[in-house]
């Protein structure tokens, strides 16, 4: 330890207590912790300041150090996952050690958790000699760099993850992008027009769909999903699975013949992107403008594949042998300097809520289900019917169906109002029909959202407060009778209704993808109580991950509309050029470091290491470790039997020292 | 010439108990009260809220704000069927059933239940009865509730009850547990136990220090 | 703060050791929320509950603290991917060792708190706060550190925080 | 000029390390030129009084082995602190409160009962328990007070040196003394052993797998144990990467598992804590079920990794209930 | 011998075809059951709205009771009443969840001489009869199937709610898959847990009754030949205010209202007596012969 503080002088340590505004100041007092801070040993300067974050605030920090008052640092303030960084450049600006400095979390964990205001002031005081005691031991360190690959990753190949690779090829920068259906799109590819404009949503999605397959920067590999990730911020090293689609992809010119020839001379399979409502061939594109346009076989149901008997009429039609039958998995492995995730949401499953009649009743329909009827392209060609092929005279729109409900889920799925509104404009149109809207709470906040729902409630559509209680086929009296009756408390006049009617949508809402746990465990980032993908500050830094260089976009990290989903996308992309264009980036140096002369040779590090950053070099005898693999999460430390492993900043003595401080006072 | 015979319908602070929100939710099931968001599921659910003068729905409002009077002279609880078709249903979890027997156990306490429904009448003669034999006598206690309330109607209902004697499925017996002493104990010790519940929202007021 | 030490008004110190990425997160995210929660918990932050070791924990109850908290990422959750096991692995064996010595289960917990859980923080904290309150002060401080002069107390009786211990007796 | 005055004393131990001093065979002649031994009780016949009558630091090194349990073994150690000019902890007991420290697992109570009464083979119906004074016709006879705790030597007195062991390696002692006699002494405080650990010197140092990992314990008389292989590699409970090197394996290289007589490195603050925390470590196991099954296999933790430091220890000793502690005072 | 036997106050008075269908067909099933000792009301709903505290000390008792006469390490207490099914199982959860009230009772039930762990679990028959004895047995067992008897099943509403212990709170199915093992046809309709008015019938029959009539009505417009109930009081109101309902609404209202119990008797052949179907309002006369083939029932 005196050789570390020797490279330093005599501790001199300058303790700054901030209020920031009264966010601190109002439960801890200050100037008491600042007094206490003052009387512990090796301080020499202590000071309290409204906000130790602002410029001035630093200047006082930086203006010490150069008058040499001191030469370690603790600012007692706010979490160091919120200001560590800046407060460690300011003292590195005023010509200190970056790392000859410690934070004490009095904000967080202290003044916006406690109500006593004496406990708070106790707390934070030991908090204060916490970080003094330890700070004495610190030791200055140098950030390593490691240079950044500039080509970038993106994972989802919706509306979002094309928003960002064309960002991102666009500047010039190498992207690969992975999405798992046979087609990019997404979800937006399914919808027909777009709230609040109204706008055809395959007229501005497809010409972006087509300058992804065209772009030089893009490699676009459909059918595909990552199966492995190493390696860290600036250096990943990604493995692609790429399923055999058993069409050759750089031969198939997407005639289409060799549908037409299929054996199968009726589709007879559910169509996955009609959501069920149409029928598909063992041989398919899932839409006229799939991107890229090659068909796919589905061995689940290809004759060749389960009884290897079919003539094979397909391979036989198409002129340039693009079908291959032998076509296997293949992985694809590739190195990417950051990582943008846009892997999406799934809908709601409405039979969850069996009073709703889902799968019961012919004519209950989820909003996705008619996002495909009222659809041009879609199942119907953009006609609404009924079951029985009838045109519906009356529809209900049921808002809310999986989200708001401690049941199904908690939180506002966001976009369900909005779209509702847009379903309820194009059945009008479509059908004529009367069509009830049943809301919570109609939120519209987006521009010229509110406007729209104006717009809706000029067209006539009834507007019913009220969440719907169930849907049956039950007569009360004769109007009723052969059609699905709604029960349903008209909040605003405090009177129960029974409202009959043809035809009714569920707004389902947004939930994580199913495989969204496997997905974000893959990439190692965190995720909500939910399963949305956790960023980083939820006002900060919101499309950032706690990995570095892993980014996020659009709704996997929450229910998001259109507009929101491609501004997050764009925030996302510009992320990940700041981080290629700086070209590298600095490694926390809290690494783990041994000393080799110490080192018994016993082997107890070794296996422990995750990143394999240990190893036993047979002619020193010694566990030596790679600095640049280790990525200091100190587990070999704590087990290093005879202390001759240590971490930069957490070395045992700072922690005892530490764990000292923050009891010997208070 | 005519007279505008309107009355003033605000209601002013001074007309309000906030207690009474406590009180509710202070009992086992009442906890969650507060997160209601007034969506009228209970009431959509509710097979009676037809008959009834406030929706379950209002109901919770009115609690909420403080309508102590109002909500204890409705008949909504009364009407109440504990069918708990609201409580499974409710998107925020409230046992709006339990609150309906809360309002009815105060209502009840404090006699200011609505006098027109026998409801209570019922509830009471069920009490004493248990109170008395361990058990309900269905029999005898649908005798005494209709002398109670409707002699009249008796008529009407003498043929039910000859039916129902002729078939076995009734009797003026009264039947009894043998062990009465222990249940009279037993529920002696209860009563004088001092129960009182707080509320989570005065939980929350002072967090644990 | 801990000379008033009678069961009922006793404030316990327990010194948590907390993952930077998951329960530390967590903490703030508490913090952030405006949970309110007790304020006997210092927390001392860890990149990686795999940094924890017993000695940490001998060291806190030497130097006063009446019981230790540790949290980490949830399993399968690590963001060093196994280091929270190797902390299990350590907690179960170190456990069995405090029982022979005496000291309480409730005394030392582990908890897998995700970055999302700032009410478990919250719930974890308040819960601990009380199950130790109620144990009454640990008082194993110091006590190896006692030389000659005041060893005629030291050896006849267990040695004890100043204050603190009396009112654990009753 | 008079050759330098050499102390031994015996406190709470088992003798072995006077054996040791034997053990130093014709060294020990050399030993006996080179100073003048003016106190030894288990060799020499010489008192208390004798001892008291010499000047302070009238000795030039004294040194003791033993944990200090009793009140007669603090009177002692600390007289001969007073006459001498340099102490040294004489093996793991005086090191580190040794195996007699195992004692602050229970207190002096529970011991005596166990030792006067509860032991199946003592027959003592009246339940006659040692007490300090005991009045007789021929006058009252006396008792050192047994401590309720046992201390290290350096929990007791001020130490000038560390000779750790149980017993210590003849080269040590040797070596020690040389230095001394040269006056050759590192700095005040310091263990007269390497300060790296005992894997470094073991035969078995190169059978070490790359990753050393555990997936089952034995007990040494559970298996038949490969004379080459790292005995931790074989699953057994070997301490040896936790402990002090300077024995050269004595133990290990005759199959035994090392159980960490010489003391942790001074790296490390607790011996017992340390080395649970390396054993736990190289476990293989995820789930809280396979983790308790492996631990399961290690009877008494307590015994196996404090055998020879608990009062040392960062603990000290076992807690006892509030209430106890009040009583006694 | 596996179950205890709460029967309840109104096995014994209205619900006595219930209770005597039911111990009929558990036996011919050899499933013998021992009623509970000296057991007490149950604390039933009307109760509650007096007093929550006493409506949890009945049930403890009854728990309490249980525990003392279970002797063979009996688990499980049969109650066949709605009503009692959803008291007791409230108790039970509410001593659970409420460490207060739990310590309250307690004491009284000490004060008695009594004593509550809460090893005893409420079961209804149709739980029991479904997943502990199985369809499989019930339809061996059923030499007359009922075939073509089109059947609307009608849980009620405190079977399932609010704590669905053995099936959904809105679309429970057991009863059905009852049914149609005993090669009966159940009709789907949405009904199934609707209020039948409960003691309001009683109390407000202008509302009671009409809850009855919504029900009635429906199953018999969807054809059904019978109604079959799980609960006394349902079964009750549905069946005795036939003749006021139709008068009511001058609408003929006329449908049998069996136990689920009597149509298993009915499906297993035994005699009408025993399953107490002369005690019923609206006579069910229907006979079903013996299956054809060997071990008799087919799957509907």
């Amino acid at each position: 330890m005196s050789a570390e503080m020797s490279t330093n002088g005599a501790p001199k340590v300058g303790v700054y207590v901030c209020h920031c505004g009264i966010n601190i100041a109002h439960t801890v007092d200050v100037n008491a912790c600042t007094a206490f801070a003052a009387s512990l040993p090796y301080v020499t300067v202590a000071r309290e300041y409204k906000f130790m974050c602002s410029d001035p605030g630093q200047e006082i920090i930086q203006q010490d150090l150069r008058d040499g008052k001191i030469n370690r640092v603790v600012v007692a303030s706010c979490s160091p996952l919120m200001h560590e960084g800046t407060f460690r450049k300011a003292t590195a600006v005023g010509g200190g050690n970056a790392f000859m400095f410690q934070m004490a979390n009095i904000r967080e964990h202290v003044s916006w958790v406690t109500l006593d205001k004496e406990m708070a002031t106790d707390k934070a005081k030991a908090l204060i000699a916490a970080a003094v005691s330890r700070v004495v031991h610190h030791a200055p360190l140098v950030r390593n760099r490691v240079p950044v690959h500039p080509d970038v990753m993106i994972v989802g190949g919706g509306i979002a993850g094309i928003h960002a690779a064309l960002t991102m090829a666009d500047a010039g920068k190498k992207v690969y992008l992975v999405e798992r259906e046979p087609t990019i799109g997404g979800h937006m590819a399914k919808f027909d027009k777009t709230f609040p404009t109204l706008d055809c949503s395959a007229c501005i999605l497809t010409p972006k769909m087509s300058a992804v397959r065209s772009h030089p920067n893009i490699t676009l590999w459909t059918y595909s999903e990552v199966a492995e990730v190493s390696g860290f911020v600036g250096n990943f090293k990604v493995k692609v699975r790429r399923k055999p689609r058993y069409v050759k992809e750089d031969q198939c010119v997407g005639c289409l013949d060799c549908i037409d020839a299929c054996i199968y001379k009726t589709a007879k399979v559910p169509d996955e992107f009609n959501v069920g409502l149409s029928k598909r061939k063992p041989i398919y594109v899932p839409f006229p403008q799939a991107t890229p346009l090659v068909a796919v076989i589905d061995p689940e149901t290809c004759i060749e594949f389960k009884t290897h008997r079919c003539k094979k009429s397909c391979a036989e039609v198409c002129q340039k042998d693009a079908i291959d039958f032998t076509q296997t998995e293949q992985i694809a492995e590739v190195e990417v300097g950051s990582i943008i995730l846009a892997t999406g949401f799934k809908t709601f499953d409405a039979t969850r809520i069996a009073r709703y009649g889902y799968g019961k009743y012919a004519n209950v329909y989820t909003s996705l289900e008619v996002e495909r009827m009222v659809n041009a392209a879609g199942p119907t060609a953009g006609e609404v019917k009924l079951a029985d092929g009838s045109k519906p005279k009356s529809v209900a729109i049921v808002h809310c169906v999986g989200s708001r409900d401690a049941h199904t889920n908690r939180y506002c799925s966001r976009v369900c109002c909005m779209y509702s509104l847009k379903l309820a404009h194009l059945l009008k149109e479509r059908t004529e029909a009367e069509v009830y809207n049943f809301y919570i709470d109609m939120r519209t906040p987006g521009k010229g959202y509110e406007e729209f729902y104006d717009r809706l409630l000029q067209e006539n559509v009834h507007f019913v407060r009220g969440r719907v209680a169930e849907i049956s086929d039950w007569a009360m009296e004769k109007q009723e009778e052969g059609k699905l009756t709604i029960r349903v408390e008209d909040t605003l006049v405090g009177v129960v209704r029974r409202i009959p009617v043809d035809m009714v949508v569920l707004s389902v809402g947004l939930e994580p993808q199913a495989d969204a746990d496997d997905v974000r465990r893959k990439f190692n980032i965190s995720c909500s109580h939910e399963g949305w993908f956790l960023e980083r500050h939820p006002k900060l830094a919101p499309v950032s991950t706690f990995t570095d260089g892993v980014f996020l976009a659009g709704a996997c990290q929450g229910p998001k509309d259109i507009p929101d989903s491609v501004a997050q996308a764009g925030a996302a992309a510009a992320e990940a050029l700041a981080l290629i264009d700086r070209g590298y980036v600095e490694l926390e140096p809290n690494t783990a470091y041994s000393r080799e002369e110490l080192c018994s040779s016993c082997h107890t590090c070794v296996a422990l290491c995750p990143y394999g950053a240990i190893t036993f070099d047979t002619t020193k005898h010694a566990a030596v470790v790679n600095g640049a693999l280790c990525k200091g999460c100190g587990t070999c430390v704590a087990s290093c039997p005879s202390g001759a492993l240590q971490q930069n900043l957490f070395t045992d003595e700072q922690i005892f020292e530490e764990i000292k401080g923050v009891l010997k006072y208070v | 010439m005519e007279q505008w015979h309107g009355w003033d319908k605000v209601s002013y602070e001074s007309d309000l108990d906030h207690q009474f929100a406590d009180e509710i939710t202070s009992i086992p099931g009442g906890e969650k009260l507060f997160s209601c968001i007034q969506c009228g599921t209970c009431s959509g659910m509710c097979p009676l809220s037809t008959y009834m003068d406030f929706t379950p729905r209002q109901i919770v409002a009115m609690i909420r704000a403080g309508f102590r009077g109002e909500v204890l002279s409705s008949y909504t609880t009364w009407l109440c069927a504990s069918c708990y078709s609201c409580t499974v249903a409710c998107p925020q979890e409230i046992k709006i059933t339990e609150i309906m027997y809360a309002a009815k156990r105060i209502a009840l306490r404090d006699g200011v239940h609505p006098k027109r429904f026998p409801a209570q009448v019922l509830a009471g003669e069920f009490f004493d009865g248990v109170q008395r034999t361990g058990r309900s006598n269905e029999g005898p206690l649908l005798f005494r509730l209709f002398l109670k309330t409707k002699p009249l109607k008796m008529l009407g209902y003498a043929g039910l009850g000859l039916g129902l004697f002729r078939r076995g499925r009734i009797s003026a017996k009264i039947e009894s547990i043998k062990r009465k002493g222990e249940l009279r104990t037993l529920l002696k010790t209860i009563e004088n136990e001092h129960w009182v519940r707080r509320s989570p929202r005065s939980e929350h007021k002072e967090t644990t220090k | 703060m801990s000379d008033s030490t009678t069961p009922q008004n006793f404030e316990p110190r327990i010194v948590a050791f907390f993952c930077n990425w998951c329960t530390y997160t967590a903490a703030d995210l508490a913090g952030t929320a405006r949970m309110k929660y007790a304020a006997n918990v210092r927390v001392i932050r860890t990149m990686c509950s795999g940094r924890f070791d017993p000695q940490f924990v001998f060291a806190a109850f030497r130097e006063g603290a009446d019981a230790v908290l540790l949290g980490g990422c949830h399993p399968g959750d690590c963001h060093y991917m196994e280091g929270n096991y190797k902390a299990l692995r350590r907690f179960f064996l170190m456990r069995r060792f405090l029982e022979s010595m005496g000291i309480e289960r409730d005394r030392i917990r582990l908890e897998w708190i995700a970055a999302s859980e700032g009410d478990k923080v919250q719930r974890t904290i308040n819960d601990m706060t009380a199950a130790v309150r109620a144990l009454g002060p640990l008082s194993m401080e110091k006590r190896a550190l006692l030389h000659s002069a005041d060893l005629s107390a030291a050896i006849d009786k267990p040695e004890s925080r100043p204050a603190a211990t009396k009112g654990g007796a009753a | 000029m008079s050759k330098p005055k050499v102390a031994f004393y015996w406190c709470a131990a088992c003798g072995g390390c006077e054996e040791a001093v034997v053990d130093l065979n014709e060294a020990i002649l050399g030993v006996v030129n080179a100073v003048d031994i003016v106190f030894w009780p288990v060799a020499l016949d010489f008192k208390r009084t004798d001892v008291e009558a010499m000047p302070d630091k009238s000795i030039a090194v004294c040194f003791i082995n033993g944990a200090i349990r009793n009140s007669e073994q603090f009177e002692m150690v600390e007289l001969l602190r007073r006459k001498s000019q340099l102490v040294v902890a004489f093996g793991s007991c005086a090191h580190l409160g040794g195996v007699p420290g195992l004692g602050n697992l229970f207190g002096r109570d529970a011991l005596t009962a166990t030792a006067y009464h509860d032991v199946p083979s003592i027959a003592n119906g009246s339940n006659v328990k040692p007490v300090e004074e005991s009045k007789t016709p021929e006058g009252t006879l006396s008792l050192p007070k047994l401590w309720n705790t046992v201390k290290s030597l350096e929990q007791t007195i001020d130490v000038d040196y560390y000779l750790p062991g149980c017993p210590p390696p003849v080269k040590l002692i040797v070596g020690a003394v040389e230095a001394i006699l040269a006056g050759k002494l590192p700095a005040k405080g310091a263990t007269l052993a390497p300060d790296i650990a005992l894997c470094d010197e073991c035969s078995r140092k190169d059978t070490k797998p790359e990753k050393l990992t555990v997936t089952k314990f034995h007990r040494p008389h559970e298996i038949v144990i490969d004379d080459e292989k790292c005995l931790l590699a074989q699953g057994l409970l070997c301490l040896g990467p936790v402990t002090r090197k300077g024995c050269e394996g004595a133990c290990t290289s005759v199959n035994m598992p090392c159980t960490g007589c010489m003391g942790p490195t001074s790296r490390v603050e607790d011996f017992g804590a340390k080395a649970l925390s390396a054993i736990a470590s190289i476990i293989e196991a995820k789930t809280d079920d396979e983790i308790v099954a492996v631990l399961d296999k290690i009877v008494d933790p307590a015994g196996t990794f404090y055998r020879y430091s608990l009062p040392a220890s960062l603990l000290h000793r076992r807690r006892e209930p509030q209430s106890e502690g009040v009583h006694k005072s | 011998m596996k179950y205890l036997y709460y029967p309840g106050c109104s096995m014994k008075s209205t619900g006595k075809p219930y209770e005597e269908s039911m111990l009929a067909v558990f036996s011919a099933l050899n499933q013998g059951l021992e009623e509970l000792v000296d057991w007490n009301c149950c604390g039933a709903t009307a109760y509650m709205s007096i007093s929550e505290l006493k409506a949890f000390a009945l049930s403890a008792r009854n728990f309490a009771l249980a525990e003392q006469q279970a002797v063979n390490g009996e688990t499980n207490l049969i109650v066949p009443c709605a009503a009692c099914y959803l008291g007791l199982n409230k108790a039970q959860k509410n001593l659970e969840e409420h460490k207060d009230i739990r310590a309250i009772i307690d004491k009284g039930l000490a004060s008695a001489g009594l004593s509550y762990t809460g090893r005893f679990k409420v079961r209804h028959p149709l739980d029991v009869l479904v997943n502990d004895i199985g369809l499989e047995t019930i339809q061996k067992r059923s030499i007359r199937p009922l075939a073509g008897l089109k059947v609307a099943c009608y849980y009620g509403c405190q079977l399932v709610r609010p704590y669905a212990e053995f099936d959904d709170a809105h679309e429970p199915m057991v009863m059905d898959r009852l049914v149609t093992a005993l090669g009966g046809t159940p009709v789907p309709w949405p009904l199934k847990t609707r209020c039948c008015g409960g003691s309001l019938t009683g109390t407000i029959p202008e509302v009671g009754l009409r809850l009855s009539y919504i029900l009635l009505r429906e199953a018999q417009q969807r054809g059904c030949d019978v109604i079959a109930t799980a609960c006394p009081l349902c079964q009750f109101n549905l069946e005795c205010y036939q003749p006021k309902v139709s008068k009511m609404y001058k609408e003929r209202i006329d449908i049998p209202i069996l136990f689920f119990s009597q149509l298993m008797g009915l499906a297993f052949g035994l005699d009408r007596r025993p399953l107490g179907l002369h005690r019923l309002f609206v006579p069910f006369d229907r006979t079903f012969p013996v299956a054809a083939a060997e071990g008799g029932a087919h799957v509907g």
